[in-house]
C-alpha cells in the first residue's frame, strides 16, 4: 500500500489511573513510540479512538489540555464491552489510540473574552480540555467562570481539580449536586444546572458559552442562556454521536451533511440550529 | 482518450488468455438467473449469458465485505501490531454495467475525500473495468434518472456494446483500457463508423435528479418518509446489493494470543446503527432511517461530496423482500407537496 | 484491574505427584491479572489457610483462585477464609486441578500443562466476578404437614414443642393414618394404638397445632419461607363447634352395611360415621356418596337424632388460605391392590386377604376383637398360608423394588397367628427373608424356632377353592424346587407398598419430581434425605419409599429438625447464584422481550413478571424477572433465553466465554 | 377478494381497527404489504398466488402500531406466526382483527385467537410433498457433502439479515448477534461469522418456526434458510408432537420437561 493505514492506531502505555466517579475512570497514556509522541499535536476539542485491542474501539475527547504535553487523558464511563474493558486495564497495560480527530475550539478567537463553562455529570471532560488550555493561558482571556453539577456529590469528576480550581483566585467555581445528591459535608450549591445559573445570571457582553451535558440539561439551560442575552453565535457545545472510524467514512455519525466527526464534534449553537436533529 | 475498436465475440476467449496471462485475474458474472455474483472465471464460457443485473454489484472487489485492517498479537502487557502489506491482485472486472462502473466514483468520494483509505485506493489502482453497455433494461432500472445510461462510459476502462451482428464495438476509454488493448492488439480491430445508441436499451428518464436534491431538504419534516417505509423491514438487503452504499462497522476479533481487526459492511437501515451506548438513538426508528438513506444519497452526497449516491442499478428494489421500490418511491417525493 | 492470588496445593502427592508446582506457579505468575502466585503441601490446613490470608491482606489481592480438589468439600473453607480477610467469598474461585487433572492422568509434561490451562482459565473468570452477598428473605414461622399419619404427626409436634406454628392436614375425618390401623407392631409386638392414639390426642390439643381433618391441599404458591397455600376443607355435614362425638347419629343411620375404610373393609360403618373409637377428632362425617339423604333426598334420621342439632346437610367446602414458610410432605402409601394375581384368587375366595386386612383381624378394636376369625364363615383358621413378595420384586406383574416391611409384617402375622391359635400351624412362602434393623433378625428367628412357623423358600404358583379349603400350590425352592401344596383355611399376601395414588398430582401441586413409582424424590438420597429439590419442601415417611414405622419417625424429626433450624432465624440467608433479567438504558429498558419461555421452563417457578411503566404510569413492556427466593441457580433459563437477557450471577454468560476462551 | 375488500371496509367504516394490513399491487409482477386506512382505498386489497409474505411480521413493527389497531390479512402460516407470538406474549387477543383466508381465497369467520387455534389445529401441518422432499434431499446426503452444501451456501451471505428483519419470530429488539459482552456469534460475514449466526438463528428457531419460507424469500443471495428450522420443526415434532403456532398457550417443547419426551438423543 502506497498510503499510511489510517486505521492502525498508535500503542499507548497506560501510566495512571484515577477513579472519579462511581463507574468512571480517568486514564493518563502516553506514547510508547518515541517519534510518534515527539510528532503528536493536537487542539482542544479534539477525540480520539482508544481501544484495548481484541475488543474493539470507543470514542472519547482528548480530556488532558494540549498545552500538558508528553501524555493523553481520556475519562470515560464503564458501560458497554470497550470501556468494561478499558476499566479493566491496569497501570502498565497497553492501550492503542488514533486521533486526534475532528474540529477544534476557536480558542484564539476568544482572546480578550470571558468564558463561561457549563457542564453535567460525565460531560465535564470535553470542558476540562479547553479549561486547562485557557487557565494555562490565562492572561489572554478575561473573567472565567465554571458551573459544573451531577446528580450526587459521588458523582462529580475530577474532586481534585474542582479543589484546585476553587483555591486559584481567578477561577469563579460554581459547583451543584441535584437536590438530595448532597451529602452533609457538601459546600457547594443544591439544584438543577439550570436553575443555578439562572440564579447566577450570568453577563453576556463579550463572552463565550460553552456547554456540555446530558440533552435533558443542555435543553434546559440554552433557554436560560438566551434569557441573558448569550447569542447562538458565542454558545457553544459538543455532539457525541456513535463513530467507527472517526475518520469520515463510515456513515455512522452523519448528521445531514455534516460528519461529526470531521466537522464537529465542536458545534455553535447557530450550527446546531442548522443541523436535522439527529444527534 | 476514446478510441473505438471492434472486437469480435470469439476474440473473448484470447483476450481472457491474454489478460490471466499478464498476472491479471478475472471477475466475471457467473451463475443461474435470479442469482448472478461477480466470481473469478477462467474463460467466458463460465460467464451468465443473459442477465439484465447482477444480484450483488463488484463492489466487494474494491471494497471487501469483511476486510482484515491489521493484527495484532499480545505480547504480555505489550501488543505488536502488524500492519497490513495489502498488495491487492492486478483485477479486471468483465463484463460490468455502465451504471456499476459509474459507482466506483461514489466510494472512491468517500473513500479519498479527506482521510486516504489505503485499502480502497490500491485495490482500485489495481483494478480495470471492462463495462459491456446494455441492451437490455426492466422497470428497475432508472440509470438515465440520475446521470448515467445504457451506454455510459463513466467508470469503464473498456466499455463494450454489443452491435446487432454479435460483434462488440470497444471503447477504449483510459491509459488502463489501453494497457488491456495493449496486451492483445490483435484482437482488437478497426471499426466501422457505429451509431452506438441503436444497440442501446431504451431506459427512460423518469425525474430531473437536480431538482430532486434541492427539493429533499425541505421534505425532511414531511410525513412521506413515514408512509414510505411502513412496509419497510429494516434489513440490509438494499445496502448491501447496493454499489455506492459504503457504510462500514469496526470489529475485533481475537483469543488470548492474537487477532486482528475487521472492517465489515455495515447498513443504516439497522435500527443499532447509530445507538448510543447510553440508549438514546438519533435515528431511532425506521422511517428516519429510510429518510437517512434517502437523504444520504440524494441531497448529502451531492452536496457535501459532489457525487449523487446513487447510479440507477435497481437492485435495492429487486432483492426488497418487501418491495420498496426506490425509483418509485424518488418519484412520489418529486411529486409530494 | 484485577490482582489476582493464586494458591497451589500439593494435596499431599495427590497432586504433587503428577503435576509440577513448580511449573505451575510459575506460569500462573505469568498470566495477566496475577500478581501472587504460591504453593503449598496442604492448603485446607490452617498453615495454607494463612498463606491465603497473608496474600489478600499484604497484596491487596481482589481475588483469588485455589488449584485444588474439588469444590465440593473445601469451597465453602476457603470462601471462609477470604471472607475473613476482607474479601468477598464470591471472589474466591476453586481450579479443580486434583480430580479433574492429577487423578485421572499419569505424570507428564501435558499434565503439568492442563493444571496451567484449568488455573488460567479460572483465574479469567475470576477476573470477571464482581462481588456477591447472600440473598435475605422473611420466613413465616409456620409450617405446612401435609398428611395425618404417624409421620405427620411426629413431624407436627416436633415442630411444633420447637415453638413453630404447625398447620396440619389430613385428608381422611381423622388422623392416625395406616399405623392406627395396625395390631401390634414388630419387633417388639406392642400395640400399636397404644403407642399412637397418646401422641393424636396430643396433636389435637398442641396449643401450636391447627388441624384440619378431612381436608385436602388445593395449591401452593410462593416459595421457601414464604408460601401461600389453599386448603379445601370438605364438608363434613356437621358443626363440629356443636357436635359432641356422643355417636348417636352413626346408631341412627339406617345404612349399616358400607364397608369400613379404617377395617380395611373386614368391618362395616354407617353412613355418617366416625372412622374408629379413637379418631381425632372424635367428629363424625357424613359420606355423601352413600348417605339416603343426599342421594334420594330423604332420611335425615341422624338429624332427628342429634341432640346437639350438629347436623348441617348444606353445608359448603371451605377454601382456607394461609401462609406458611416451609411444608413437610408426609402423605404416606397405599397398599397394592392385588387384583393383579388372578392366579391368588383375591376378591374371588373371601379367604384369600391381605396384610392390612389380617392388621384388623389381629386387632384388639378390629371386628373380630381380636380373634383370628376367616372371612367367610368366622372359623378359626387351623392352618394359614402368608405370601410374602406379593407383588414386591416382580418386575414382570408387580413393582420392581422390595416394600421392605413385608417379612418383618409376616414374621409378626405368623407370631400373632400362633399366639392366638396355638394349634394352627403357619406357613411362609418366601423368596428371601430381609430382615435389617435393630432386633429384626431375633424377631424373625423367634418366628422360626419358637412360634414353630414353617418358612417354605419358594412362590407360590396358584390358589384354588376345593371343599371349603384353599388348596396353595407352589415350589420348595430349597428342596430342589419340589412342589408343594397345602391345604389352607386362610392365605395372607404381604402385598406391596406403593405410593398413593394422587401422589403425582400432588408432587405437581408441590413442584416436587418424583421417581417412576410416583414416589417423591428427596434432593440427595444420602446426604439430603429429607429435603426435596424445591428449598422449603420436606419430605418423611412412605411417601419417599416404603418404610418402617422406626425409619418413618425418625425421617420426620429429621424433618422437623431441618424446618426448626429454617424457622431459628427471622430471615433466612441464601447463595447469591441466582438468575437475573438484565437491564438496559431507555427506551428499551429490558432485552427481555417477555417471552416468558423461562417462566415456562424454570423448574422452580422462579420466574415472574414485571412491568416496566414511564415515570407517568404508562405500561411500556413486559418483562421477566426472577424472584430470588425461589431461584436455585440453575442455569436452564439463562440458557434457554435467545435474548441473552438473562444471566446467572457468580456464573455469568461473560465469565463462562472467559472460560471457553482461555483454553 | 370481494368478500375481503368488503369485510376491510365494513371494519375501517365502522372504526374498529384503524388499519388493514393486506396486499395490494406492487412493482412490476411483485405484490406488496399495503396498510389501508379509508375505507374507499380497500379496492387496493388483492389476493392471489403471490400473496405470501407474511404479514404478522408488521404487528410488531412500532410504525405500524402507531397508527391504530390493525386487521390482518392471514393465510395459514400468517394465522399459525400470529398464535406463536400469542403464545410468546407478543401478541393478544384485542390488539387485532385477523382476516383469515382459506387456501382457496375464502375469507373465515375467526373471532378470536381460539377460533383461529381451532382452525388451525383442523388442518393439515404436515409439509406438503414438495417442501417435504427438499429436506428429504438433503438428508440423503453424507453428513460430509451436506456440510459441504451449506457451507456453499452460506459463503454467499453479506449478513444483510433480511431472514431476521422478515421473521416474525425474529423480534428480539437487540439480536443475539447484537449482544457483544460476550460476543457470542460473530457479526462479520467471514465463513464463521455466517455459519455461527445461521446456525444460532436456526437454534432460536427451532420448533418456533412456522415454516412460511420468508427468510428464504427476502434472502437476496437466494440461501435456503427455511430448510434448517423446516427441519428442526419436524424433528420437534417428531420427538414430543408439538408443532409451533398451533395454540396460543405457551407450548414450547424446548422449554419443557416431561417424563413420557423421548430421550433418545442420549444414548
Amino acid at each position: 500500500m502506497a498510503e499510511p493505514n489510517i486505521y492502525k492506531p498508535y500503542l499507548m502505555r497506560l501510566e495512571k489511573i484515577t477513579e472519579e466517579a462511581p463507574g468512571v475512570k480517568t486514564f493518563r497514556l502516553l506514547f510508547q513510540n518515541e517519534e510518534e509522541s515527539k510528532n503528536f499535536s493536537f487542539q482542544a476539542g479534539q477525540f480520539g479512538e482508544y481501544s484495548v485491542l481484541g475488543e474493539g474501539e470507543s470514542t472519547f475527547c482528548i480530556a488532558s489540555s494540549p498545552t500538558r504535553k508528553g501524555y493523553l487523558e481520556c475519562t470515560f464511563r464503564q458501560m458497554g464491552r470497550v470501556t468494561t474493558a478499558l476499566a479493566n486495564r491496569e497501570v502498565g497495560d497497553t492501550i492503542a489510540f488514533r486521533g486526534p480527530y475532528g474540529n477544534t475550539f476557536p480558542l484564539e478567537e476568544w482572546f480578550g473574552k470571558n468564558l463561561l463553562y457549563i457542564a453535567g455529570g460525565i460531560a465535564l471532560p470535553p470542558l476540562r480540555c479547553v479549561i486547562w488550555n485557557t487557565l494555562d493561558l490565562r492572561d489572554r482571556y478575561q473573567n472565567i467562570t465554571i458551573l459544573y453539577g451531577a446528580r450526587t456529590v459521588a458523582d462529580l469528576v475530577y474532586k481534585h481539580e474542582l479543589e484546585e480550581w476553587e483555591k486559584r483566585g481567578d477561577v469563579k467555581l460554581l459547583t451543584t449536586v441535584d437536590p438530595g445528591g448532597e451529602t452533609p459535608e457538601w459546600k457547594g450549591q443544591i439544584g438543577f444546572v439550570p436553575a443555578i445559573l439562572e440564579k447566577e445570571a450570568p453577563a453576556s457582553d463579550n463572552t463565550i458559552a460553552l456547554v456540555c451535558g446530558p440533552p435533558i440539561m443542555i435543553k434546559l439551560t440554552l433557554p436560560v442562556l438566551k434569557k441573558f442575552g448569550f447569542t447562538p453565535e458565542n454558545t457553544f457545545t459538543t455532539l457525541e454521536n456513535r463513530m467507527k472510524c472517526g475518520l469520515g467514512k463510515c456513515g455512522r455519525c452523519n448528521v445531514g451533511k455534516y460528519y461529526v466527526c470531521k466537522d464537529g464534534p465542536v458545534f455553535t449553537l447557530a450550527q446546531l440550529n442548522e443541523l436535522p436533529p439527529e444527534y | 482518450m476514446a478510441e473505438a475498436k471492434l472486437l469480435k465475440q470469439d476474440s473473448w476467449p484470447g483476450l481472457f488468455a491474454k489478460l490471466q496471462a499478464s498476472g491479471r485475474r478475472i471477475l466475471a458474472p457467473r451463475g443461474k438467473p435470479g442469482l448472478i455474483l461477480f466470481e473469478e472465471v477462467s474463460s467466458p464460457e463460465a460467464m451468465a449469458s443473459k442477465y439484465i443485473q447482477t444480484t450483488l454489484s463488484a463492489k466487494s472487489a474494491v471494497f471487501p465485505r469483511c476486510e482484515e485492517l491489521f493484527q495484532y498479537r499480545f505480547e504480555g502487557k505489550d501488543v505488536k501490531i502488524e500492519d497490513r502489506q495489502l498488495d491487492p491482485p492486478p483485477t479486471v472486472i468483465f463484463g460490468l454495467r455502465p451504471c456499476d462502473a459509474s459507482s466506483f466514483a461514489v466510494l472512491n468520494a468517500v473513500f479519498s475525500w479527506d482521510y486516504q483509505d489505503a485499502f480502497f485506493k490500491s485495490r482500485l489502482k489495481n483494478t480495470a473495468v471492462i463495462g459491456i453497455s446494455c441492451r437490455e433494461s426492466d422497470e428497475y432500472c432508472f440509470c438515465t434518472s440520475v446521470g448515467g445510461g445504457p451506454g455510459d462510459t463513466k467508470g469503464s476502462d473498456i466499455l463494450l456494446t454489443r452491435q446487432d451482428s454479435g460483434d462488440y464495438l470497444a471503447e477504449i476509454l483510459t491509459a488502463k483500457g489501453q494497457e488491456l488493448v495493449s496486451l492483445a492488439p490483435e484482437l482488437f480491430a478497426e471499426a466501422p463508423s457505429a451509431e452506438k445508441g441503436k444497440f442501446l436499451a431504451q431506459v427512460p428518464a423518469h425525474f430531473e435528479v437536480k431538482e430532486l436534491s434541492q427539493k429533499l431538504p425541505r421534505l425532511f419534516d414531511s410525513g412521506i418518509w413515514v408512509e414510505q417505509s411502513l412496509r419497510c423491514l429494516g434489513c440490509g438487503a438494499c445496502a448491501f446489493v447496493c454499489p455506492t452504499c459504503v457504510c462500514f462497522d469496526i470489529q475485533d476479533e481475537a483469543d488470548r494470543e492474537a487477532g486482528s481487526r475487521l472492517r465489515c459492511w455495515d447498513s443504516c437501515g439497522f435500527s443499532l446503527f447509530t445507538l448510543h451506548t447510553s440508549g438514546h438513538n438519533p435515528r431511532s426508528v425506521q422511517s428516519q432511517r429510510w429518510r437517512q438513506r434517502l437523504m444520504h444519497k440524494f441531497s448529502y452526497f451531492p452536496e457535501r461530496l459532489e457525487v449523487l449516491g446513487c447510479v440507477g442499478c435497481g437492485r435495492c428494489a429487486r432483492s426488497c423482500p418487501a418491495d420498496m421500490n426506490l425509483l418509485e418511491h424518488l418519484q412520489a417525493i418529486m411529486e409530494a407537496p | 484491574m484485577s490482582r489476582i492470588g493464586v494458591f497451589l496445593c500439593h494435596c499431599g502427592e495427590n497432586i504433587a505427584g503428577t503435576v509440577d508446582p513448580g511449573k505451575v506457579v510459575e506460569a500462573a505468575n505469568r498470566i495477566p491479572g496475577v500478581v501472587h502466585s504460591i504453593d503449598y503441601k496442604y492448603m485446607c490446613s490452617d498453615p495454607g489457610q494463612s498463606l491465603i490470608r497473608e496474600a489478600i491482606k499484604e497484596k491487596g489481592l481482589t481475588g483469588v483462585i485455589v488449584a485444588a480438589c474439588s469444590p465440593r468439600m473445601h469451597e465453602p473453607t476457603f470462601r471462609r477464609v477470604c471472607a475473613e480477610s476482607g474479601l468477598n467469598a464470591f471472589l474466591c474461585e476453586m481450579a479443580n486441578v486434583r480430580e479433574h487433572c492429577s487423578w485421572v492422568h499419569e505424570k507428564s509434561e501435558l499434565t503439568t500443562a492442563k493444571a496451567i490451562d484449568l488455573v488460567r482459565i479460572m483465574v479469567e473468570k475470576a477476573k470477571r466476578n464482581r462481588p456477591l452477598f447472600p440473598i435475605k428473605v422473611p420466613v413465616t414461622k409456620t409450617a405446612l404437614v401435609l398428611g395425618g399419619g404417624i409421620a405427620g404427626i411426629q413431624a407436627s409436634l416436633d415442630i411444633a414443642n420447637a415453638g413453630h406454628k404447625v398447620i396440619l392436614v389430613e385428608r381422611d375425618p381423622s388422623i392416625g393414618g395406616h399405623m392406627a390401623q395396625l395390631s401390634e407392631t414388630f419387633p417388639t409386638l406392642d400395640c400399636s394404638q397404644c403407642i399412637l392414639t397418646p401422641r393424636m390426642v396430643e396433636v389435637a390439643q398442641h396449643p401450636n397445632i391447627t388441624l384440619h381433618t378431612y381436608s385436602e391441599l388445593e395449591s401452593v404458591d410462593g416459595f421457601i419461607g414464604n408460601f401461600k397455600v389453599k386448603i379445601r376443607k370438605k364438608a363434613r355435614g356437621i358443626d363440629e363447634k356443636l357436635c359432641t362425638g356422643c355417636g348417636v347419629c352413626a346408631q341412627k343411620c339406617p345404612l349399616k352395611k358400607i364397608p369400613s375404610e379404617f377395617n380395611a373393609a373386614m368391618g362395616m360403618r354407617t353412613a355418617i360415621y366416625t372412622p374408629f373409637p379413637q379418631a381425632v377428632p372424635n367428629k363424625p362425617v357424613i359420606d355423601k356418596k352413600r348417605c339416603t339423604y343426599y342421594l334420594k333426598g330423604k332420611c335425615k334420621a341422624c338429624e332427628k337424632a342429634c341432640p346437639a342439632e350438629a347436623i348441617r346437610f348444606d353445608q359448603p367446602d371451605e377454601i382456607i388460605e394461609v401462609e406458611t414458610g416451609a411444608i413437610v410432605c408426609t402423605t404416606g402409601f397405599e397398599v397394592l391392590s392385588t387384583e393383579f394375581f388372578p392366579e391368588y384368587g383375591y376378591g374371588k375366595y373371601k379367604d384369600v386377604i391381605n396384610g392390612l386386612q389380617f392388621e384388623r383381624l389381629a386387632s384388639a378394636s378390629g371386628p373380630t376383637l381380636g380373634a383370628i376369625r376367616r372371612p367367610s364363615d368366622g372359623k378359626e383358621p387351623e392352618t394359614v398360608v402368608f405370601i410374602a413378595c406379593a407383588g414386591s420384586r416382580d418386575p414382570a406383574k408387580g413393582i420392581e423394588y422390595c416394600s421392605k416391611i413385608c417379612c418383618m409384617y409376616t414374621a409378626k402375622h405368623a407370631m400373632l397367628y400362633k399366639h392366638k391359635v396355638h394349634q394352627g400351624t403357619p406357613y411362609v412362602f418366601y423368596m428371601d427373608i430381609r430382615a435389617g434393623g435393630k432386633m429384626y433378625e431375633e424377631f424373625v428367628r423367634r418366628a422360626i424356632e419358637e412360634d414353630g412357623v414353617k418358612y417354605i423358600r419358594g412362590r407360590v404358583s396358584r390358589i384354588y377353592e376345593q371343599d371349603g379349603k384353599l388348596i396353595v400350590k407352589g415350589a420348595d425352592t430349597l428342596l430342589g424346587a419340589q412342589p408343594v401344596e397345602i391345604e389352607a383355611d386362610l392365605v395372607v399376601l404381604a402385598t406391596a407398598m406403593v405410593a398413593n395414588s394422587g401422589a403425582e398430582e400432588l408432587a405437581k401441586k408441590i413442584h416436587v419430581s418424583y421417581d417412576s413409582y410416583h414416589f417423591l424424590a428427596e434432593a440427595h438420597p444420602k446426604l439430603r434425605p429429607v429435603e426435596t429439590n424445591t428449598a422449603g419442601i420436606f419430605l418423611a415417611g412412605a411417601c419417599q419409599a416404603p418404610r418402617d414405622i422406626p425409619e418413618t419417625v425418625a425421617q420426620a424429626s429429621g424433618a422437623a429438625s431441618k424446618v426448626a433450624a429454617l424457622f431459628s432465624a427471622d430471615e433466612l440467608s441464601r447463595e447469591p447464584v441466582i438468575a437475573v433479567v438484565h437491564r438496559t438504558a431507555p427506551p428499551i429498558f429490558s432485552i427481555c422481550e417477555g417471552c416468558f419461555m423461562c417462566e415456562q421452563a424454570c423448574p422452580f417457578q422462579a420466574i415472574e413478571r414485571e412491568e416496566i411503566k414511564t415515570r407517568d404510569g404508562k405500561l411500556i413492556k413486559v418483562v421477566a424477572k426472577v424472584n430470588p427466593g425461589v431461584c436455585q441457580g440453575c442455569g436452564t433459563c439463562v440458557a434457554l433465553c435467545r435474548a441473552k437477557a438473562l444471566d446467572l450471577q457468580g456464573f455469568s454468560n461473560e465469565q463462562v466465554y472467559a472460560e471457553v476462551m482461555a483454553v | 377478494m370481494d368478500q375481503l375488500r368488503k369485510k376491510a371496509r365494513e371494519l375501517l367504516e365502522s372504526g374498529a381497527v384503524k388499519t388493514v394490513i393486506g396486499y395490494g399491487e406492487g412493482s412490476g409482477k411483485a405484490v406488496r404489504a399495503v396498510f389501508i386506512r379509508q375505507p374507499e382505498q380497500t379496492e387496493k386489497l388483492i389476493l392471489d398466488e403471490r400473496c405470501r409474505q407474511n404479514l404478522a411480521v408488521y404487528l410488531l413493527k412500532p410504525e405500524v402500531k402507531n397508527l391504530g389497531k390493525p386487521a390482518v390479512v392471514a393465510r395459514l402460516p400468517v394465522l399459525r406466526s400470529i398464535l406463536e407470538l400469542a403464545a410468546e406474549s407478543q401478541l393478544a387477543d384485542e390488539q387485532m382483527v385477523i382476516l383469515g383466508i382459506s387456501p382457496d381465497g375464502q375469507l373465515l369467520d375467526l373471532a378470536g385467537l381460539k377460533a383461529v387455534a381451532d382452525y388451525v389445529s383442523a388442518q393439515s401441518l404436515e409439509l406438503p410433498p414438495p417442501e417435504r422432499e427438499q429436506l428429504e434431499q438433503i438428508e440423503k446426503k453424507s453428513p460430509a457433502e451436506r456440510w459441504n452444501f451449506w457451507q456453499e451456501e452460506f459463503s454467499r451471505c453479506v449478513k444483510c439479515y433480511a431472514c431476521r428483519a422478515s421473521c416474525p419470530l425474529c423480534y428480539c429488539s437487540r439480536c443475539a448477534v447484537e449482544c457483544n459482552q460476550p460476543q457470542w456469534i460473530s457479526s462479520a460475514s467471514h465463513a464463521r461469522g455466517n455459519l455461527e449466526w445461521h446456525l444460532v438463528r436456526a437454534m432460536h428457531l427451532a420448533g418456533r418456526c412456522v415454516n412460511c419460507g420468508d427468510c428464504a424469500r427476502a434472502c437476496p443471495v437466494g440461501i435456503p434458510l427455511n430448510l434448517l428450522t423446516r427441519k428442526l420443526g419436524e424433528e420437534v415434532f417428531k420427538d414430543f408432537g408439538l408443532r409451533a403456532g398451533t395454540t396460543p398457550e405457551l407450548k414450547y417443547a424446548l422449554a419443557t420437561f416431561l417424563p413420557e419426551d423421548q430421550e433418545d438423543f442420549i444414548r
